[in-house]
């Protein structure tokens, strides 16, 4: 930066750090610079910054573009998969990167029971095999056709890791891949890393020679906010330049202020909100576990309740409205599988309608308020928020109240995710308030519906699978066995929306919002960014690196004077030293004075 | 006179005498039980808490196969028996390795390590300084009891104290950091990667507002021993003597009051020197201070309790070896204590 | 003097004479003046607590039919403000009294019977059985308060919360009690009187609840005061840290709530302002009315002219 | 000149219930070379005394009266002349040498500091190192081992501190010595010790002695005159070899009384003490305030606040069954 | 009560504190005393400041126990089991020094004397016995003190209640260990002469525990010496005060005022020190008659040096654990009018 700052006496020199360096505020620490191990969100988006996969995201939509691999094709059965790989690619260090490297990375995640395949793993259940017939072709070979394989070789899927680093590396569990143990992190994507400091910030630096054009910044450093009010602080003083996941509220601060100097953005994510209902747990052999309401094993009363719940007001309240009321189990955002109901099937608000469903049902109105079943029983139902999600024990008491109109007694208890999902397993609840994250495929979505996923039984230990609703309806899993064979997406889409009308017919959830991914950023600073998809979507933590290779450092019109915080803050806090020394001591003297003498 | 030369030498040896092996083994085994009493709760304590931590850290929103949950569960270590678990927990932590953190994936002993010395810069500075601060206002305090000067010292002090640290981190934050305040401070973390300012400054700069916020409110504690220390030891018939002999007010204060007086705040300040790992919880979390505190505080969503585990057995440990120098080091500086 | 001697026997001479000795302290308590603005303080702000559906509708905790909007600055009709759910502060904070007192009291019984007990039996008992006792706390004394509670916060958490915040206040917050309890039982150990009941025959339980328990209880109560003010802290940074009970507005889970929903960025500055000071007047008038009592208890620390 | 004179010193502590009169109108002096004993019950306004002399009472305590020191006003001192005059002219033995001593100081060092403090500008300067044989020649003279300068106050028994203390007090080699109750607590043995020890120092250095005592055999063999006090005031007074065997003062009598001597057959088997209570300084009885406790007492007594007369040569009780009302203090002073 | 055998009796006892070598405790702090008190007997024990008075005045009581040796009460040896010693310590009755600390300052004046009663189950009137005790105690009228709280008495008041409280069980036996020490001269005789006078009237035992020959002289029968946790002398009053056998008896004399004609004997050398007990006579370290040369004389100087004292045997003579033929120094002349009086045993 050629513009000299004023009165700036302690650095005149170029600083260490570059003037351009892009940094970027993240609410969860890295758990793992190991892409065998992380799992938080900013811990992918590292990884897509140091590794490349064989395909990418799409800007546009997410779907498959090429990356890596160049281009792919099936066979005509569906069990084999070739891949033609990118030539001229190099690691960091030098070394070229060839089809050896792909495979090594892929065939660890197939060795059963390993980290790795722990990790990846899942969506390669059927793999057989995968071979590297020469230094730019990988082949996978599966069981079974598997539509949703290319998925798991997106960023955010398997990264292909240098295989003359990684084969050294002994136990892969706890390696820190953060150059802490004297070996280079090498790595071919778009940025390096150089410094990981866990808790504080973690900095990248460019990668000059990358095969996709060098990024326009030379710096991208991830700074660690515990706590989200100080981030937004951090971000109004200009202290960083971007923060990716802000909660309503915090964006809601941001917006109110309307800086001209901060850019807003605010997109659909693939985060689902629910209120989950206990359909009648039993475990896989159908055999009934738990203490859940028999009363919400009836269609009506689970339909009641969604009538009961007014989800504009919610998502306005407790969201101030960044969110969008949500019918249909899948995220507008994963846009090929969306399916909203038409609007007469929707249940919006309407609690003389709930009412009416409840009487129908057969519950009467009790003494105190709350209806009573035909057995006797009392519509008490337990309510789940959990202890890490402030917003869900927020959203609880308004679905609290909401109920209590219609009969409802809702009886609120906050617990942890952990516990939640032991309560869940167990078949030990009511309602609970929870979220999911769909994938760009929706066979994940799915299949957490079947009658597989409900719980096991081994003698006395239950062990959950992932249904948490114990839906088990015959149709649905017809629908589900046929969506996984048809390889055509145009014939696929249509089960799928016919297995999603399933689930919201029979109300296996009330479905309350999609969420929206809620940016900030500086205008002043940077520029370019690339959102994913396209109208409005996330500006990172995408599938791959759009807006980190394309953004560039904004170059104001006319130069702003140059702030100077550093040094001046040095000045006054060494003022603020000086006077209280000088006060300390007057005031000391003066005392020693006066007590000195004349006292007993 | 000889003798003068001759006992001299001899009493200071008698001084590190007074550190017998006896005295000095018992101390030891007797930190080394507590140590070992601590550990096994700490075990089992984690042992009975809630959940299923392969499910917890099985990304949810990704479809799993319960067999990879249980080889998940396997790797976690579950499935022995308990008392195997023990053992096995046992001989790791002799040859200083704990678990291994579910979230921070990496040993607990480097996820500790690394934030053990943020934490002890930042709540030993805020110490020392309270230390500093809080002894000398309240020998000042306590020597004129009953003053304007100890009456407002104590009101002043404990106002401070009634204040929860991490309330009075955020004012200051609203006021001294953000940018609608002041903004004279950086709002959070320990230092800032784009700062031009030499490192250890740049520390200092962050270090500025988490370590005000501690220090007033540990300020009260040593305010209000030293100022009872000094009140009981006011009306001693030893400083009755010294006043006749014909000392100053003052040196009778300083030379007499206020080395015996300084004894129990001693004890207070490795008592708290302990204490220091594990005060600052609040604090880090609120300017996200890389430290132990914050570690806590991460680990506590989750819960990762093979990390949970392993700071509470450091935040344990301080107190304990604190203790136990303090011990060590109190005949030294107490003669009557040789005594016992 | 006939009116004396009447019935000593059955105590009741006993307890005027302990009646006097409560008016003799009130006396001295009255002469106070930082108790009696401490207790001032204490009495105003139990009022409130009990009278909160009289100053606060009940309604304004609702967040269906919250009377505010979003919020809103302190004015005319929402004094302290509101919170993103319209509802007012000061609505929160006056039936946020009624939780933070409860959960202190109820923590400081815990910790008061256990601390006493503990104590006393430490201090009474020698060779094992005390060593038993004085090994117990100084382990609870090494173990840190917060880590510990975090801890037990997991391990209750089948509990209904509000029982587990006060169960996990009162187990980890006796050691200090204990510690003090024991010094000074060891005191009242070493004083002839307790050699003579012994010489009389007495046994462990005569001992310790003629002559230690009694001649302790004085500190404990002053003790008490302490205490309570130390729970009300720890509830509000337990509720801080999310281990509160999020359902039942206490001043911890306002302050939570304004931490986790971003109240500072939002410039909602009362949301933060109000609840923390009224933890601050609250916690500091026990400080003063603890510190009074100790004070008129313990005679080392009266102000000599 | 007479070395130490109290002139009807009166002293009230502040207390919370107003003032509380340890001290009455009591007269004394002490001249060089003589020892003066001053016995009475315990809360009598020994100690009181003892401390007003050096004005080391707590700052709110009302002293009425005069004292001089070598003619010098101690009263109407300035502080600095005060702390000048402490321990160089008069330094003070306290009543309990056990907490008389610094726990965490040397003995050597506690010696040596009212020498730094008051010594020639020579020995200041030499500083602590120097006054090495100065303190271990006061430590022989009071028969502690040199070395023990050295050592902490709780290495040394009671009786060894004791004679630290008044090693202390002779440091800076004053006129006068104010000895409160050096002995009590301490056993027979090491009594005998040190009150040969005070004795020897008064008739070899010639200072003057205040000693205060509740042992009257003690008083009787060591001073030279002595002075009962009840109730903050001097009831009888004179000289030690007879006040006892001989008492005018009820009061004094009693006291006697109460002392066994050993082979005396009078006492043996049948011991003798003072019915009653001692009076509440708050609370005093009118009149003469032993009157309640007197065997002797007559209606006047109740009524009739008797101050000091003659009794006999040389001594003076406060008693109306003593001689006749002396007219004046310059009477007393005469008959000495 | 007629019994062949003395109510209370000392045999070969030990007592030590603090952790053991082969079986003998770090500190001895009684090391071997033989005793006998007959009923209706006063027995004074003297001796210097931690000789092991006061341990040896707990063990009576079953408050400390010997680690060799035994206490007999009516000849059956002390059973130190909880019930018994609770049945013992009805009749064997405890005054400790100082009556402030001895009386709880949150219970009453009725409360402390009825505290016995209480412990024991004893039936009967409850308010009469404390009543009687009281006024026995010499404070009447006793229901004026009943309310009362032990600050708002005097000292001597205080020690009477202590007595009192005592008195309340009946006892057999009173140990006082230094009853009046704490006490104003004025007040010291008044609580001599209840001792006595109870003595004579309940033909109580009494063991006075003191460092004030004085004492002795006033009321005691039998004058123990102790020296270093042993009893070096003892005998009837008189005669030990007339005509000590002992050295250290014989310098504790000479520094009585009553002596002062003579040169006293001042004791040089260290304290005595209960973890470090000399060989050979005890004594010998500090005996002015092994240090002018009297013993050297005598022909035993090396005999005090290297040969262990035995312990004075039990018999009621005039007796000194003294190598040192004869009576070996000047007592106090008068003392030996002294005609025994009283119910001594005989
Ligand atoms: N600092 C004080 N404040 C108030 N009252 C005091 C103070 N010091 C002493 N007194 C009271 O003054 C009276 C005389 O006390 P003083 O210490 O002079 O008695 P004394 O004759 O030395 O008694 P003793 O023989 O017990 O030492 C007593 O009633 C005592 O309670
Ligand atoms: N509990 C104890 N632990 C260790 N040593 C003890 C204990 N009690 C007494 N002693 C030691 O035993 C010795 C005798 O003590 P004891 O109290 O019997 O002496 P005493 O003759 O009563 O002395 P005094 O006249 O001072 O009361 C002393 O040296 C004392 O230090
Ligand atoms: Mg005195
Ligand atoms: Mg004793």
């Amino acid at each position: 930066d050629a513009t000299p700052s004023p009165g700036a006496t302690v650095s005149a020199s170029a600083p260490a750090h570059a003037k351009d360096a892009f940094v970027m505020g993240i609410k969860a620490d890295i758990d793992s610079l190991n892409p065998y191990v992380g799992l938080l969100v900013p811990a992918f988006d590292a990884y897509a910054l140091m590794y490349d996969y064989l395909t990418d995201g799409s800007p546009q939509d997410m779907t498959p573009v090429p990356s890596l691999a160049e281009k792919w094709e099936t066979s005509a059965d569906g069990l084999t998969w070739t891949f033609h790989l990118r030539k001229g690619v190099k690691w960091s260090d030098g070394k070229d990167l060839t089809s050896a490297d792909v495979k090594f990375s892929y065939e660890r995640v197939l060795v059963p029971d390993s980290t790795e395949n722990g990790q990846y793993g899942s969506s390669f259940s059927n793999v057989t095999k995968v071979e590297a017939p020469d230094a730019d072709t990988f082949v996978i070979h599966t069981s079974e056709p598997n539509a949703s394989l290319l998925a798991a070789t997106m960023a955010g899927g398997v990264p292909v890791v240098p295989k003359h680093i990684w084969e050294n590396i002994k136990d892969v569990g706890s390696y820190a891949n953060d150059g802490s143990d004297g070996k280079p992190v090498v790595g071919s994507g778009p940025f390096q890393l150089v410094e990981a400091k866990k808790g504080q910030y973690y900095r990248f630096k460019a990668n000059p020679g990358y095969w996709n054009g060098a990024p326009h910044i030379s710096e991208l450093t991830m700074v660690f906010f515990q706590n989200e009010e100080t981030m937004v602080q951090a971000l109004e003083k200009g202290e960083i330049d971007f923060i990716s996941a802000l909660t309503a509220k915090a964006f809601n601060a941001l917006k109110t202020k309307s800086d001209p100097t901060i850019t807003l953005n605010q997109g659909p994510s693939q985060y689902v909100y629910e209120l989950g209902l206990n359909t009648g747990a039993a475990t896989v052999d159908n055999t009934p576990i738990g203490d859940g309401h028999p009363a919400l094993k009836d269609v009506k009363v689970r339909q009641a309740i969604e009538y009961a719940i007014d989800k504009q007001t919610l998502v306005d309240k407790t969201l101030l409205g960044a969110a969008k009321v949500a019918y249909g189990e899948n995220s507008p955002l994963n846009s090929a599988w969306y399916w909203d109901p038409p609007a007469a099937m929707k249940r919006t608000f309407a609690p003389d309608k709930a009412r009416q469903l409840l009487d129908e049902a057969g519950y009467k109105a009790g003494a105190d308020g709350v209806r009573v079943g035909p057995d006797g029983k009392a519509l008490t139902f337990r309510l789940f928020a959990r202890s890490e999600a402030t917003e869900s024990q927020d959203q609880a008491r308004y679905i609290q109240e909401w109920l209590k109109e219609i009969g409802i007694k809702a009886d609120v208890q906050v617990v942890s995710n952990d516990a939640l999902t032991d309560l869940i397993g167990k078949g030990k609840y009511d309602m609970f308030l929870w979220d999911w994250w769909w994938g760009p495929d929706p066979e994940g979505l799915l299949s957490v519906f079947t009658c597989s996923q409900r719980s096991t039984k081994d003698g006395d230990a239950i062990s959950g699978g992932w249904s948490d609703s114990f839906y088990c309806n015959p149709e649905f899993e017809n629908l589900y066995k046929q969506h996984v064979a048809e390889m055509d997406p145009a014939k696929r889409k249509v089960i799928v929306d016919k297995a999603l009308e399933n689930l919201y017919v029979n109300a296996v959830y009330a479905t309350l919002y999609y969420d929206q991914t809620l940016q900030a950023y500086r205008n002043d600073r940077f520029t370019g960014f690339v959102p994913q998809p396209a109208s409005g979507g996330s500006m990172v933590a995408q599938i791959g690196t759009w807006s980190y290779r394309a953004i560039k450092p904004y170059t104001a019109p006319a130069a702003a004077p140059e702030d100077s915080g550093g040094s001046r803050t040095v000045l006054i806090i060494a003022g603020a030293v000086v006077l209280l020394l000088a006060v300390g001591g007057a005031v000391f003297a003066m005392r020693r004075r006066s007590t000195a003498d004349d006292r007993e | 006179m000889s003798t003068a030369q001759r006992t001299g030498g001899g009493a200071a040896r008698r001084r590190l005498r007074a550190l017998t092996p006896r005295y000095v083994a018992g101390k030891v085994v007797g930190a080394a039980v507590l140590l070992l009493f601590v550990t096994i709760f700490n075990y089992f304590l984690f042992r009975v808490m809630p959940g299923d931590p392969a499910k917890t850290f099985a990304p949810r929103g990704r479809n799993d196969d319960p067999a990879a949950l249980q080889a998940m569960r396997e790797r976690m270590g579950q499935g022995k028996p308990w008392w195997e678990k023990f053992l096995l927990y046992l001989d790791n932590l002799a040859h200083g390795e704990l678990e291994h953190s579910y979230s921070q994936h990496q040993p607990v002993v480097d996820a500790i390590a690394e934030r053990f010395w943020p934490t002890v810069l930042l709540s030993g500075t805020a110490l020392v300084l309270a230390a500093v601060i809080g002894m000398w206002l309240g020998a000042r305090a306590g020597w004129r009891h009953g003053s304007r000067f100890d009456r407002a010292t104590s009101a002043t002090s404990l106002t401070w104290y009634s204040v929860p640290e991490w309330w009075l981190g955020l004012i200051l934050i609203i006021v001294f950091a953000s940018k609608s305040g002041l903004g004279l401070f950086p709002v959070s973390g320990m230092s800032d990667p784009r700062s031009d300012l030499p490192y250890w400054l740049d520390v200092a700069h962050h270090m500025v507002l988490p370590v005000t916020a501690l220090t007033v409110v540990y300020i009260a504690q040593y305010t209000l021993v030293m100022r009872s220390s000094i009140i009981d030891e006011r009306y001693a018939d030893y400083l009755a003597a010294a006043r006749a002999k014909g000392l100053r007010d003052d040196q009778v204060r300083n030379r007499h009051a206020l080395r015996n007086a300084l004894l129990p705040s001693l004890t207070q300040l490795f008592l708290s020197l302990g204490f220091v790992v594990s005060g600052a919880i609040t604090i880090e979390t609120v300017f996200s201070w890389p430290g132990l505190g914050l570690l806590s505080e991460q680990a506590l969503s989750g819960p990762d309790y093979p990390l949970l585990e392993g700071v509470f057995l450091v935040f344990s440990a301080a107190v304990i070896v604190m203790n136990l120098i303090a011990d060590l080091i109190y005949p030294l500086i107490d003669p009557r204590v040789r005594a016992a | 003097m006939t009116t004396t001697t009447v019935d000593v026997t059955r105590g009741s001479v006993a307890w005027a004479r302990r009646r006097a000795a409560l008016a003799g302290f009130w006396r001295q308590y009255r002469r106070d003046r930082e108790g009696l603005t401490g207790l001032i303080l204490l009495v105003l702000i139990a009022a409130v607590a009990v009278a909160a559906p009289l100053l606060a509708a009940e309604t304004g905790l609702s967040v269906t039919h919250a009377p505010g909007r979003p919020i809103e600055p302190p004015s005319g009709r929402f004094w302290m403000g509101t919170d993103f759910n319209g509802r007012p502060i000061m609505t929160l904070i006056i039936w946020g009294s009624r939780i933070s007192l409860i959960v202190g009291f109820a923590a400081t019984v815990i910790s008061m019977v256990i601390g006493t007990l503990v104590g006393v039996l430490a201090g009474h008992f020698t060779g094992w059985r005390g060593g038993v006792f004085n090994k117990l706390t100084d382990w609870f004394l090494v173990i840190p308060f917060l880590p510990l509670a975090i801890a037990l916060a997991q391990l209750f958490h089948g509990l209904p919360k509000l029982l587990a915040v006060i169960i996990v206040i009162g187990v980890t917050s006796w050691s200090g009690t204990a510690r003090l309890v024991r010094a000074q039982a060891l005191t009242v150990e070493a004083r002839p009187y307790l050699e003579r009941a012994k010489a009389l025959g007495a046994g462990h339980w005569h001992q310790v609840s003629h002559h230690v328990l009694p001649n302790v209880m004085p500190l404990v109560l002053a003790n008490t005061t302490l205490t309570v003010s130390i729970s009300i802290l720890a509830e509000t940074t337990l509720s801080f840290l999310g281990l509160g009970d999020p359902l039942h507005a206490s001043w911890g889970t306002v302050l939570h709530d304004a931490y986790a929903q971003a109240a500072i960025s939002n410039g909602a500055w009362w949301w933060v302002i109000f609840p923390g000071l009224s933890v601050v007047v609250v916690v500091r008038a026990f400080n003063m009315c603890g510190r009074a009592t100790e004070r008129i208890l313990d005679p080392r620390l009266r102000e000599r002219a | 000149m007479t070395l130490l004179e109290i002139q009807d010193l009166h002293v009230d502590y502040k207390i919370a219930g107003g003032l509380l009169p340890a001290v009455r109108g009591v007269d004394l002096t002490v001249g060089k070379g003589q020892i003066l004993g001053v016995a009475g019950e315990s809360g009598c306004g020994k100690s009181t005394l003892a401390s007003a002399v050096l004005r080391l009472l707590p700052a709110s305590t009302r002293v009425r009266g005069r004292i001089s020191l070598h003619g010098e006003d101690v009263l109407g001192m300035s502080w600095g002349r005060l702390r000048a005059v402490r321990w160089s002219e008069a330094s003070i033995v306290f009543q309990g040498a056990m907490s008389g001593l610094n726990p965490v100081h040397r003995i050597g060092d506690q010696i040596a500091e009212p020498i730094l403090l008051h010594g020639t500008p020579a020995q200041r300067k030499a500083g602590r190192k120097a006054l090495a044989g100065k303190v271990g020649e006061l430590l022989e003279s009071v028969g502690v081992p040199a070395w023990r300068a050295q050592s902490y106050p709780h290495e040394l028994s009671g009786g060894q501190r004791q004679r630290v203390m008044i090693a202390m007090a002779l440091a800076c080699e004053p006129d006068l010595i104010i000895a409160d109750e050096p002995t009590t607590a301490l056993d027979v043995m090491v009594q005998a010790q040190v009150m040969a020890l005070l004795k020897s120092l008064v008739t070899e250095r010639g200072v003057g002695m205040m000693l205060i005592s509740h042992d009257l055999s003690v008083l009787s063999h060591v001073c030279d005159r002595v002075a009962v006090m009840y109730a903050g005031r001097v009831v009888e007074e004179g000289p030690a070899a007879t006040l006892f065997s001989d008492a005018c003062h009820p009061y004094a009598k009693a006291l006697a009384g109460a002392f066994p001597v050993i082979g005396d057959m009078a006492s043996r088997r049948a011991p003798r003490g003072l019915p009653g209570d001692p009076p509440y300084p708050l609370d005093l009885p009118g009149g003469c305030p032993f009157h309640p406790r007197c065997a002797v007492a007559i209606e006047q007594c109740a009524t009739e606040d008797v101050r000091l007369r003659p009794a006999a040569p040389g001594r003076a009780a406060a008693c109306v069954h003593v001689g006749v009302a002396s007219e004046s203090a310059t009477a007393l002073e005469n008959l000495r | 009560m007629t019994s062949v055998h003395p109510v209370l009796e000392v045999r070969d006892l030990h007592v030590g504190f603090g952790p053991r070598k082969g079986g003998v405790p770090e500190v001895r702090a009684v090391d071997g005393v033989e005793l006998t008190a007959e009923r209706g007997q006063i027995i004074a024990l003297a001796g210097e400041s931690g000789c092991g008075k006061t341990t040896l005045a707990r063990t009576l009581l079953g408050l400390a126990q010997p680690w060799r040796g035994q206490v007999l009460y009516h000849g059956k040896p002390l059973d130190y089991r909880n019930s018994a010693l609770k049945a013992y310590r009805r009749k064997v009755q405890l005054v400790l020094q100082d009556p402030t600390g001895a009386l709880n300052p949150r219970r009453t004046v009725y409360e402390a004397v009825a505290e016995g009663l209480r412990i024991h189950r004893v039936p009967g009137d409850e308010r009469a016995q404390v009543a009687q005790a009281l006024s026995r105690a010499g404070l009447r009228p006793a229901e004026n003190f009943f309310g009362r709280y032990p600050h708002e008495l005097s000292g001597g008041q205080r020690q009477r209640v202590v007595i009192a409280g005592a008195l309340v069980l009946n006892p057999e036996v009173i140990v006082a260990d230094e009853p009046v020490s704490s006490l104003d001269a004025s007040v010291r005789g008044e609580i001599l002469a209840l001792l006595m006078s109870l003595r004579d009237e309940l033909g109580l035992t009494v063991l006075v525990v003191t460092h004030d020959l004085g004492l002795a002289w006033n009321i005691a029968d039998q004058l123990a010496v102790m020296y270093l946790g042993r009893i070096v002398e003892i005998g009837r009053t008189e005669q030990v005060l007339a005509a000590p056998k002992h050295p250290y008896t014989e310098a504790l004399l000479s520094v009585l005022p009553e002596t002062r004609h003579r040169e006293p004997v001042i004791l040089t050398g260290e304290a005595p020190d209960p973890r470090h007990i000399p060989d050979g006579c005890r004594f010998h370290p500090r005996c002015p008659a092994l240090a002018d040369g009297r013993a050297q004389r005598a022909g035993v100087a090396d005999r005090c040096v290297g040969e262990p004292l035995q312990m004075l045997p039990l018999h009621r003579a005039h007796a000194a654990a003294c190598l040192l033929p004869g009576h070996i120094g000047d007592g106090i002349a008068g003392a030996a009018g002294g005609v025994p009086t009283g119910v001594t045993a005989s």
